[in-house]
């Protein structure tokens, strides 16, 4: 971990928040390619992080870094160091399945288990025994349906298979499964990609309201909605962060020429 | 307190372990459920694991022990004079001499033989069956078999005791650990995780002891023929003499004919059974409606269930027949015990091993790949022969793998059909033999039992093992190259 | 319709596949796809007729064996005869001696009989255990001791087969067991109307028998069932165990594999070994006893464990890795991902294994000669440890049986196999089809 | 060892179904609880029975052939000191064909011409040449030879080599010349080449193929003869033909003894042993009116009978077989 | 078919191409659940049309009806009536598979074969046998995926499984298996979704392309990427086809004032 004291990381600390999730020097590869380079950030507590740069960057992977969903992946392997509230995530010791319950995760492709949307929706929450009367689970389903604003659409079909909903009623789906067991921390994943602008105002309210109590990082290819919910943007090209620091200055002035280039593309 | 009742109890404690831990990780969180570290169910499993688990297996080590034991208390406890009323009674007179002589010093007097016969009476005596005992030994043995009554009662005892205090012990101590930091659920699951660990091994277990019980014998049939001559012989023949005045005929071990008997055959039996049980499965889950595949998957499945006994009568007396007419019909001379007959019925057995596993692991490949495929215009059999089966593959060759396992190892059929010389050929209308068919009709014949011919048995069965083994390895390798993990 | 013919229906554009080139080809896929779909259905039905062919064997032959020719007979029943010591105790009735009031009975019908060789030959219109049928029915009411009552009995094996017609009554006397002389005094009986064919219950009650009119099947069920329940307590849980270990916890490396490797193995090991090894390590080792439906319940266990194993692998391999993704991402543990999700999912392919491995156990007989359930047995278990024998085995030494008799017996005892195989994965295919669906 | 109220058996299949007959005889009129009855081979049944004595291990064993003294020697080692030995009577075995096969009749040393490995042909030894019965006579059609008979494995096959093959070689004076070892070689093989087919397991199979092939031959016991005669018949050997009356008076060459061996050491423990070899060696069973004999067992006759009964009565141990 | 003459098609025919796909008055049902409530639209040859409308309106059902992907659902039921270059698309006589072959889709979740990129690619050329020889696969999987924008990404693993590729480039993948195949009509289903930028500039790019001599349609919930690529736009909602025209109208001036709402929402 020496590398560590290496190179501090290149951001700003505007906010007094602590930080709650911190990377150094993260570097994950799929077999033998290398996916990450390095990558040195730190979330910080109550604040929404957008994850931006082109395809295939390693912006997924980053994320699933952060909760060790890359565990299931055979062929991956991850060095460096990642800690949450400070602590090493990747200590033997540390329980992997509470820090997936304590860091939450909307994947990018909608992922719904094959059962009805109610039963999708209380998986989490009966897991962590976060509740136990069916009345509580119903307020559950009900609250994390409306916050993902999904409620208006299924409330008549709550029984009925999550697989059998659209492409974009499957994400939300996914989102309000998350949401169910209000983790610490929320990785979401192209959390709109599959949304309408409603449905996508929506899901914006939503991460704004979440920012309250949790933290966020989310990863997203469209700029306005970086520029509309984030405090602070990272920049990934390649395999490599390149820049990190206030969502305003990133889009506004950045520094590397990369993101720049990224920015002011054709489509601002 | 009998063993099983001392087993119910233990379940009890169990049981009420769980609803104790339950109940107590629930107080301990003052109701908020989430400040536990896991969800009250595993503090349950936690406290009822423990409490039962140990004090289980501490009833399985004393079953295995406690006859023995028990017998050679109750054996030890006998005076001279019992016994010698009952040697009396019940022995010959030149052993009663031997035993009178050495009377006193009961250990030796007392060979195994009579130990055994003593405890015959013994028990049943004990079991309350005194008419099963010759009346002039009774009063000698009721004492003995009092003390077998009285050492089971206070053994069982003693018994349900111990298994009380540990599971209570366990039980107790585990229950007031309970607490919100608890990691109950990962000390649940580790003990779950070993389970499963030991259950995955006793495939090991099995198969050690498979080997354990052919290698001993097979290494002392190895010593009355030589490795090379067996392995590498072409002629198998083991009319070895029965009795010592008997001539061994030709007395052949070259097992080759045998291996290639059983590989002719069970290639037969594939040949039938991979294009039909595939091509059923396929059909079942790509094209038949619901309804029809919910009625034929079961019908095949029958197949599957049906004694090898009545597929080898089939075999004989229908299939046979037919093949043997045709052939006579082309002009074509085939024998009436011929592999092909034997290879096809077999074939029909192992039909539903593909046809069913098959059809589920296809059916179970995402639609969205079949969605792919049929967007882009192919039609359903290309997307079945180009995305859909390549995506259920492994499932598919694991189907495979099991028919032939199958095909090999069955005995029943080929015992009947496919008779017992030991033609050295791969032409499916002659009669062959099968490593099996040998085994079977070697192991229930009127031979002598530590003659060449039934030794060589467990070098078959080794050698099978082995070359199966192999089979199995290049299988393993071809599916993991071929692998297609979808998602 | 009219109106959509109308906008503007210019040549369509020529596209590379409605092209005459792609015609043809397109031709030539639907040729390959029929052909694909006939070789489904061919498939289906070969061996939907070869399982017709054996079942429509089965029945032809073995629905006569459900009944059983039965004679009516006055039998006195001889107190001196019955109890020749007079003790008035069932206990001490010579039971050996039943037969002679049924032989009696038989030689006050035919009066003018007497000649020793005739009258040995008019015994055999009855069976020669007919005795038993009198025993049972003065267990039941000892009372009747002394009083001459008319019962029904079973006609001897050889009578029976000629009533069936399974052999031929017009052959000449020299070839068949039953002499003109005997056919002489079975038509007597019958125009008497003392002859009738009856449901053979003794079939459903009793169990072996050397005599085909005295053997059922009682017993073997009751030890298949035993055998069964033990196979399916050992296979299940222990197979969906290991399979669910191998597949979703053990790390993926050269021990895994061996343990693969070892359980295909496993599979193609012939049955007889594993009855090999039940012998070594059950019996010899364990000291449990022989023939007991436990041993054989664990050998057949073991025997099919791979079967299972390899089939639930299978099953838990086809569900997509992002099922398990969702569950992990929900902060369940990889046991909890499994129970919740992946297992329910690989069901029907878990039920299928077990289905398919139950049927080849409830059908096996090479291992269980090994372990002694060939065991002649004439009552049926009532423990696990009770010796017994199973379903086919019994089929099996009724097969190789001499007495004509046994051939309509084996055939039926098959039929009832099958019915007991069918009802047994009747439970699992409607289980498996509660847990089957499409995702 | 648990208490045992039960007799249990082991022994060949050939004995089983008689044994079990007296089985089913002896649970159904004594107070004893039927016998447990195994089929496990001679060779089998001698294993289980000389492995020990005790609650463990079988109380008698059947066989089709008498005792070795190898096993005798096992059983001494392992503590199974006193055997008595019953013969029950004869198997006579059958060389059977289907009616509508054409009939001939047969002498031993045709049958070994027909059926050994090696055969004498104008005073040489050579791979047996014959493939038709007329080239091994001249007076037999010429129909090819074909035969279904026991595996080498089976006691019944050992019996035939040791009552048709070795007699009928006698009848040829250059195999007489050879040596012993040759000689012996020479009259105890069974052809491999296909003529003899070896068919075995399941006898009522071979009955079935018999009457689907009328030209083929079949060897087997003579219970399957009698109880399928609406079908088969038996060839006369030696002028002689297969039937109840010429087995027992052994007039008809062909038949063996069968045996079963009790454990003198169970006697008066297991419940029922000494009622059971009592009721094994009566008349009601073993008679010439006997139930066996409905049974297809061919009596002995009288005095062998009565020799076989006192040594039920008597129990006395059998001494070291020869061989 | 009565329904058929209510309502001629509410659409101004702004381009003398001929009509390449017309649907009359058709209604989806899933089961009992009605996803489309009679839609009469025409789709004109080499143009493009967007479909917009919130997430669950039917557009997807839509697209799925046009090639008769909707088969593969058991419990799909459609009615109406829609024809390819005049020939009724369900008529019992036509050929699916030639209709599939004309109408390629690109679906919402990218759903690449568990194999190869290269095999993904040639898999409907091989099919249709556009090609026979190595090199003409080779010259039709590096067009297919420059097209895309994938090919300087995966260039050097063409052999490695598709499947192991991000969200976006998979999505990619999938539009270069489509377009590999030069089917006459191309349906995409939200073919950005996953995109940056850059990517997505190169596939609105790509659609541009197609154009010349394709008919395309494209569902997206990007206003501005319904606004660059298409000619004409039609805006579903709750199964209703509200309203089709220009996009340059509807845009501006919807007739509508449920497309008012969603087009003036809070995300113009
Ligand atoms: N397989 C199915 N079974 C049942 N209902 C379905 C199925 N597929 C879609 N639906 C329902 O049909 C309606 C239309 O779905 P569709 O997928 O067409 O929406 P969409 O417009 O594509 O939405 P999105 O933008 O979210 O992808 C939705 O209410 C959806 O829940
Ligand atoms: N399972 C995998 N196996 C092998 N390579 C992978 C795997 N997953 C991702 N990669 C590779 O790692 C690199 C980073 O992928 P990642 O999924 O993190 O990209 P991304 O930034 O999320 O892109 P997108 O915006 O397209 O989702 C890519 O080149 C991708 O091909
Ligand atoms: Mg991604
Ligand atoms: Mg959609």
């Amino acid at each position: 971990m020496d590398s560590m004291t290496l190179n501090k990381p290149e951001q700003a600390a505007t906010t007094t928040q602590p930080v709650k999730v911190s990377a150094r020097d993260v570097k994950v590869y799929y077999g033998a390619k290398r996916a990450l380079h390095g990558v040195n950030v730190d979330i910080y507590q109550n604040e929404v992080l957008a994850l931006i740069g082109p395809s295939g960057c390693g912006k997924s992977t980053f994320l699933r870094t952060i909760n060790r969903m890359n565990d299931t992946i055979d062929i991956c392997r991850v060095e460096g160091l990642i800690t949450l509230d400070g602590h090493d995530i990747y200590d033997p010791r540390l329980d992997v399945v509470q820090l997936r319950a304590r860091i939450g995760m909307v994947f990018q492709k909608p992922n719904p288990f094959p059962k009805s949307i109610y039963e999708n929706i209380i998986y989490g929450p009966k897991l962590h025994g976060l509740a136990t009367r069916k009345d509580e689970f119903d307020a559950i389903v009900e609250t994390s349906l409306k916050r993902a604003g999904l409620w208006n659409e299924v409330k008549d079909r709550l029984h009925e298979p999550g697989t059998g909903l659209s492409g974009g009623q499957q994400q939300r789906l996914c989102i309000a499964r998350a949401v169910a067991v209000s983790p610490e921390v929320i990785l979401m994943d192209e959390p709109c990609s599959a949304l309408d602008p409603i449905a996508t105002a929506h899901i914006e309210e939503l991460i704004d309201e979440l920012r309250e109590s949790f933290t966020i990082a989310i990863v997203t290819h469209n700029m306005q909605q970086a520029a509309r919910v984030s405090q602070r943007t990272a920049f990934f090209h390649l395999g490599d962060l390149v820049e990190v620091g206030d969502t305003e200055e990133i889009f506004t002035n950045p520094r590397d020429e990369r993101t720049q280039g990224y920015i002011t593309g054709r489509y601002g | 307190m009998s063993v099983t009742l001392t087993v119910g109890v233990l379940l009890f404690l169990s049981l009420a372990g769980f609803w104790l831990g339950r109940s107590r990780a629930v107080a301990v969180a003052g109701g908020r459920v989430a400040t536990l570290h896991s969800v009250p169910v595993y503090y349950g499993s936690y406290v009822a694991l423990w409490a039962g688990l140990p004090a289980l297996v501490l009833v399985l080590a004393w079953l295995a022990l406690r006859s023995p034991v028990m017998e050679w208390l109750v054996l030890d406890g006998l005076t001279p004079d019992q016994v010698e009323a009952w040697a009396r009674v019940m022995l010959a007179p030149a052993e009663l001499d031997t035993l009178l002589a050495n009377i006193a010093d009961e250990a030796q007097a007392l060979t195994q033989t009579h130990r055994q016969l003593l405890l015959i009476n013994i028990n049943n005596l004990a079991a309350g069956q005194p008419q099963y005992v010759n009346a002039a030994v009774i009063d000698a043995l009721a004492p003995a078999a009092a003390h077998l009554n009285q050492l089971r009662t206070l053994a069982d005892w003693t018994l349900f005791g111990f298994v009380v205090a540990l599971a209570g012990g366990a039980l107790a101590y585990t229950w007031s650990r309970i607490s919100p930091e608890l990691r109950a659920r990962n000390n649940v699951e580790r003990i779950v995780t070993w389970l499963l660990i030991l259950c995955s091994v006793i495939a090991v277990f099995t198969t050690v002891g498979i080997v354990m019980s052919l290698l001993f014998e097979s290494v002392r049939f190895f010593t009355k023929v030589p490795v090379t001559e067996f392995l590498f012989g072409l002629h198998w023949s083991p009319q070895t003499a029965i009795r010592a005045d008997q001539v061994g005929s030709s007395g052949a071990f070259g097992a080759v004919p045998l291996f290639t008997g059983t590989l002719l055959i069970a290639t037969i039996a594939m040949i039938v059974a991979a294009p039909v049980g595939l091509m059923s499965a396929i059909y079942l889950s790509e094209y038949a409606p619901k309804r029809v595949r919910s009625l034929v998957k079961p019908v095949l499945e029958i197949l599957a269930g049906v004694p090898t006994v009545v597929y080898g009568f089939f075999a004989i007396l229908t299939v046979a027949p037919f093949i043997r007419d045709v052939g006579a019909a082309m002009g074509i001379p085939i024998s009436s015990q011929s592999a092909l007959a034997a290879g096809v019925v077999m074939g029909v057995m192992i039909v539903p091993f593909v046809s069913s596993l098959a059809d589920d692991v296809i059916t179970a490949v995402p639609q969205s790949l079949r969605d792919g495929s049929l967007g882009l215009g192919a039609t359903r059999s290309e997307t079945i022969k180009q995305v859909v089966l390549p995506a259920a593959l492994p499932g598919i060759v694991g189907a495979m793998l099991l028919a032939v396992s199958r095909a090999i190892g069955e005995t029943m059929i080929v015992v009947m059909a496919a008779g017992l010389q030991a033609n050295l050929t791969l032409n499916p209308l002659a009669s062959v033999t099968t490593v099996t068919v040998q085994i079977k009709s070697i192991l229930v014949g009127d031979q002598e039992f530590d003659s060449a011919k039934t030794l060589s048995v467990f070098a078959l069965g080794l050698v099978l093992f082995l070359v199966t083994l192999a089979l199995n390895v290049i299988a393993l390798r071809i599916v993991q190259k071929y692998r297609e993990k979808y998602d | 319709m009219t109106e959509i013919a109308e906008p503007m229906q210019t040549a369509a554009p020529v596209s590379f596949h409605t092209g005459e080139a792609a015609t043809r080809r397109l031709k030539a896929r639907y040729a390959a796809e029929r052909r694909f779909r006939i070789y489904g259905i061919l498939a289906i039905l070969f061996a939907c007729v070869m399982l017709f062919i054996l079942l429509f064997t089965l029945l032809k032959e073995g629905t006569s064996a459900f009944f059983q020719t039965e004679v009516k007979l006055a039998i006195t029943m001889d107190a001196g005869t019955i109890d020749p010591r007079g003790t008035g105790n069932p206990a001490q009735w010579d039971r050996g001696a039943f037969q002679d009031l049924v032989s009696d009975a038989l030689y006050k019908e035919f009066p003018e009989v007497t000649a020793r060789l005739e009258r040995r030959d008019l015994r055999g219109l009855v069976s020669p255990v007919a005795g038993v049928w009198v025993g049972r029915l003065l267990d039941k009411d000892p009372s009747l001791v002394g009083q001459t009552i008319e019962m029904w009995l079973p006609a001897s094996d050889g009578i029976n087969q000629i009533v069936k017609g399974s052999i031929d009554r017009s052959l000449p006397e020299s070839q068949r067991r039953i002499g003109d002389r005997q056919l002489g005094w079975f038509d007597a009986l019958d125009e008497r109307g003392d002859v009738r064919m009856a449901f053979n219950t003794t079939f459903f009650t009793s169990s072996d028998s050397n005599y085909p009119e005295l053997a059922g099947l009682f017993g073997a069920a009751v030890g298949t069932l035993l055998t069964m329940l033990v196979t399916l307590a050992i296979s299940l849980p222990i197979g969906v165990a290991a399979a669910v270990y191998l597949e979703e916890f053990a790390p993926k490396n050269r021990l895994t594999d061996l343990i693969e490797v070892n359980i295909n193995n496993l599979a193609a090991v012939p049955s007889i070994v594993f009855g090999l090894l039940g012998l070594a390590v059950f019996l010899n080792f364990f000291g449990m006893p022989r023939s007991a439906p436990l041993v054989g319940g664990l050998v057949l266990g073991l025997l099919v464990l791979p079967t299972i194993i390899i089939a639930s692998r299978a099953a838990l391999k086809a569900v997509p890795p992002s099922i398990r993704e969702a569950a992990l991402g929900m902060g369940a543990s990889r046991l909890q991902t499994v129970l919740h999700h992946v297992l329910p999912l690989a069901m029907p392919g878990i039920m299928t294994g077990t289905i398919i491995g139950m049927a080849h156990a409830v059908g096996e007989t090479a291992p269980l000669l090994m372990i002694g359930m060939n065991a002649f047995v004439t009552s049926a278990p009532t423990s696990l440890l009770d010796s017994s024998s199973v379903l086919p085995v019994q089929i099996f030494i009724w097969a190789d049986k001499p007495e004509r008799g046994f051939v309509e017996l084996t055939s039926a005892a098959i039929l009832v196999l099958l019915t007991f195989l069918i009802m047994m994965n009747g439970a699992a295919i409607w289980l498996r089809k509660k847990f089957e669906r499409r995702w | 060892a648990a208490a045992r109220d039960q007799i249990r058996i082991v022994g060949s299949s050939t004995v089983f179904p008689f044994t079990s007959t007296v089985v089913e005889r002896f649970g159904q009129t004594t107070k004893f609880a039927a016998p447990i009855l195994e089929s496990t081979g001679t060779g089998g049944g001698m294993k289980l029975f000389c492995s020990g004595v005790g609650a463990d291990f079988p109380d008698a064993t059947g066989a089709s052939r008498a005792m070795k003294a190898s096993e005798y020697d096992s059983c001494q080692k392992n503590g199974v000191e006193q055997i008595t030995e019953l013969v029950i009577g004869y198997d006579g075995i059958g060389f059977v064909q289907s009616k509508a096969g054409q009939s001939f009749d047969l002498t031993r040393a045709q049958l070994f011409a027909a059926l050994a490995k090696e055969v004498e042909v104008n005073g040489q030894i050579v791979p047996n040449p014959h493939k038709t019965w007329k080239d091994v006579d001249a007076s037999l059609p010429a129909t090819p030879i074909e035969v279904l008979g026991p595996p080498p494995t089976s006691g019944t096959r050992d019996a035939w080599v040791e009552l048709v093959m070795e007699p009928g070689c006698k009848e040829f004076p250059a195999i007489k010349a050879l040596d012993k070892a040759r000689h012996d070689a020479v009259c105890k093989t069974v052809r491999e080449d296909g003529a003899y087919i070896e068919a075995g397991e399941n006898d009522n199979v071979i009955v079935q193929r018999l009457v689907a092939n009328p030209r083929a031959f079949g060897i087997f016991g003579y219970s399957y003869l009698e109880e399928n005669q609406d079908k088969l018949h038996g060839l006369t050997i030696d002028g002689v033909a297969p039937s109840y009356e010429t087995i027992a008076s052994s007039q008809y060459p062909i038949s063996r003894p069968l045996f079963v061996y009790f454990k003198n050491q169970h006697f008066g423990v297991i419940p029922g042993l000494k009622e059971f070899l009592a009721e094994y060696g009566s008349e009601r069973a073993m008679g010439d009116e006997g139930y066996l004999a409905d049974k297809g067992l061919v009596p002995l006759p009288a005095d062998k009978r009565k020799a076989s009964e006192a040594s039920a009565q008597k129990l006395t141990p059998m001494a070291r077989p020869a061989s």
